[in-house]
């Protein structure tokens, strides 16, 4: 050893070793790896005196360094004639140190930067209390929240105009059953018979107007205006129109039922 | 020393020392006479007020001191004064947007395409100089026309009003229907109730 | 508002502020355009430079902020015998150029180009706010990412990071002498020396 240096004064396995191999001034790309191994377990010898921590990370490399030397021992390992995949076992070893290399360069810009701006001051804030308490108002507005209001506005709108349209039509629908219940007995008048099947009866096939109609039919057979017949489940339906005077018989018939059932109930 | 180099190591004293800075404890720093310190801060103080800078050079009993300029009160206030950001309510954004959108417009097209009586609401606006009078109809009782302002525009941060980005379909979208208004019961479930412009959202 | 009277309000808000004031907050306070604001900014700092004055203006991330000139250094000190900031170690300085070289990067990536661990090092980077937490990767236990501080920036005299010298540069221009890298007090000496560790003229 040339001169003597402390282990304390390494910041690292790869900074001893960037100094063993510079300090034998070894070629990088061609480290004799025995040599600095030889060396860097010398050096290993003051790590008594380090913590156990960083004791540890030098003996990794130190492992690393003795696989490299092992690797390096099979015979052929070196031959550059050699043709074909040769891969040294350096090369990992290699990369790493030159990446070191670059950062530890860094940091002596780094230094030398800190140290030239050093003396530049500058000075505190003045002192801004008294604005402190008495905050500012401030309208908060931009043009995408004005956007996105006035577009959720125009959503809201959009809803309520069709759930409006929904209301008015329900409206018009309840209002033609009366009218179908004209158009259903127009087309007995017309047919001049008093039988009729249900589907004889719609004005269209759609699916509005065939529960428009058969809801008419309800309400018909309920005031007896008309009777429904059917001959079997989802059989054909058949409309019967009743006379006034079957209406009136039916309405006398209903009456009696009810006074009875009303008198059962008084006993 | 020269003067000139005199009076750039004041600069620098003066800016870190903050209070005044007696002239005599300057001269020491700089190992001058302080007949001649006293001379560079005169000199330097009224160089700052011919080139009328932002900041000054005050004196007080023979010690300097930089502070800023008075003319500039309005811009440390500004930048001092933390800001209280209020919001616009949901309802006066809709109002703002349908006067911006569609102006000049009276009250009752707004009413009726909002569905709602908006006077409250525009009363505010009025009040923060969003919106403005803007003449009147020739209509029936010649209702006032509103339309929005350059208070307006700078909160949107808009050169002029035709930078107003534009809406798909807004014609479609905000024409006067009849029927709205007419029915009052819808109008609950139609609308949420007016706000004020409300300051929920500080930040 | 002209530039001229910009530049001025200008002096006197960041002479308020004392901290970097953003050209941003100064455009909105003075109600003018950014990119304006940042021009007078600019201009300002150069006046100030070519003028060689006392006090200069440091740009960190197009934020400004008034600073003394380096050249005063020895009065200030005199006038204020300022609290010397410690100077770095050579550990702290190795980690600081990793992160400003490899930002934003992890804890373990900064030991595994060390070969040590850095986690002392690294809370007093921290602690000076040399560095700060920039997020967290998508990798196996999400590990938290480093990066620099403005802090750092003003450091280095540095306008944004953006600015930092390629390191490939370095390393030409720096050449590292043996004994005296060891120690850390003759870090700046160090610079000068002629001999180089790198070895790439043998290849």
């Amino acid at each position: 050893m040339s001169y003597k240096v402390k282990m304390e004064s390494f910041e690292g396995p790869f900074d001893l070793l960037v100094y063993l191999i510079s300090n034998a001034e070894m070629n990088i790309y061609d480290i004799e790896v025995s040599l600095i191994l030889d060396q860097y377990l010398d050096y290993m010898t003051g790590l008594e005196e380090l913590d156990v921590a960083v004791a540890t990370e030098f003996m990794v490399l130190a492992a690393t360094l003795i696989e490299i030397k092992a690797k390096m021992l099979i015979p052929g390992n070196l031959e550059s004639d050699f043709e074909g995949d040769f891969e040294d076992p350096r090369k990992e070893l290699v990369q790493k140190i030159m990446e070191y290399k670059r950062f530890k360069s860094a940091s002596f810009l780094v230094a030398q930067r800190f140290s030239d701006n050093d003396s530049i001051y500058e000075k505190p804030q003045e002192d801004i209390s008294v604005y402190l308490d008495n905050p500012e108002e401030f309208l908060k507005m931009d043009t995408t929240s004005f956007i996105n209001a006035f577009n959720s506005f125009l959503l809201k709108k959009q809803r309520i105009e069709e759930m409006k349209r929904e209301y008015q039509r329900i409206e018009r629908d309840r209002h033609t059953v009366e009218e179908r219940i004209l158009y259903i007995n127009s087309i007995f008048d017309f047919a001049k018979v008093d039988k009729l099947p249900f589907m004889k009866l719609l004005a269209s096939k759609n699916r509005y107007d065939t529960a428009v109609t058969f809801v008419s039919i309800l309400e018909m057979v309920r005031d007896h205006r008309a009777d429904a017949l059917q001959d079997e489940p989802f059989g054909e339906i058949t409309v019967k129109k009743l006379s006034g005077e079957e209406r009136e018989e039916r309405i006398r018939r209903e009456r009696i039922n009810r006074g009875e059932n009303h008198d059962k109930g008084q006993h | 020393m020269t003067k000139d180099s005199i009076k750039k190591a004041l600069e620098a004293m003066m800016f870190i020392w903050g209070e005044p800075l007696s002239h005599k404890v300057a001269a020491e720093v700089m190992n001058q006479d302080k007949d001649l310190v006293y001379e560079c801060l005169l000199e330097l103080k009224e160089e700052y007020e011919k080139e009328s800078r932002g900041i000054r050079i005050r004196e007080i009993n023979k010690a300097f001191q930089f502070v800023t300029s008075k003319d500039m009160a309005s811009y440390i206030d500004r930048l001092c004064t933390p800001v209280k950001r209020r919001k616009l309510s949901q309802a006066a954004l809709e109002v703002l947007a349908i006067i911006a959108y569609k102006q000049p417009v009276t009250k009752g097209e707004i009413d009726s395409i909002r569905g709602i009586k908006s006077d409250r609401v525009m009363e505010g606006l009025l009040a923060r100089e969003l919106i403005k009078e803007a003449g009147r109809t020739n209509g029936i009782g010649r209702p006032i026309l509103y339309g929005t302002t350059e208070e307006f525009l700078k909160n949107m941060g808009l050169g002029s009003i035709k930078e107003l980005p534009e809406i798909d379909d807004i014609e479609n979208s905000i024409h006067i229907e009849e029927g709205i208004i007419r029915d009052p019961g819808q109008m609950e479930l139609s609308l949420e109730t007016e706000e004020e412009i409300s300051d929920k959202d500080h930040e």
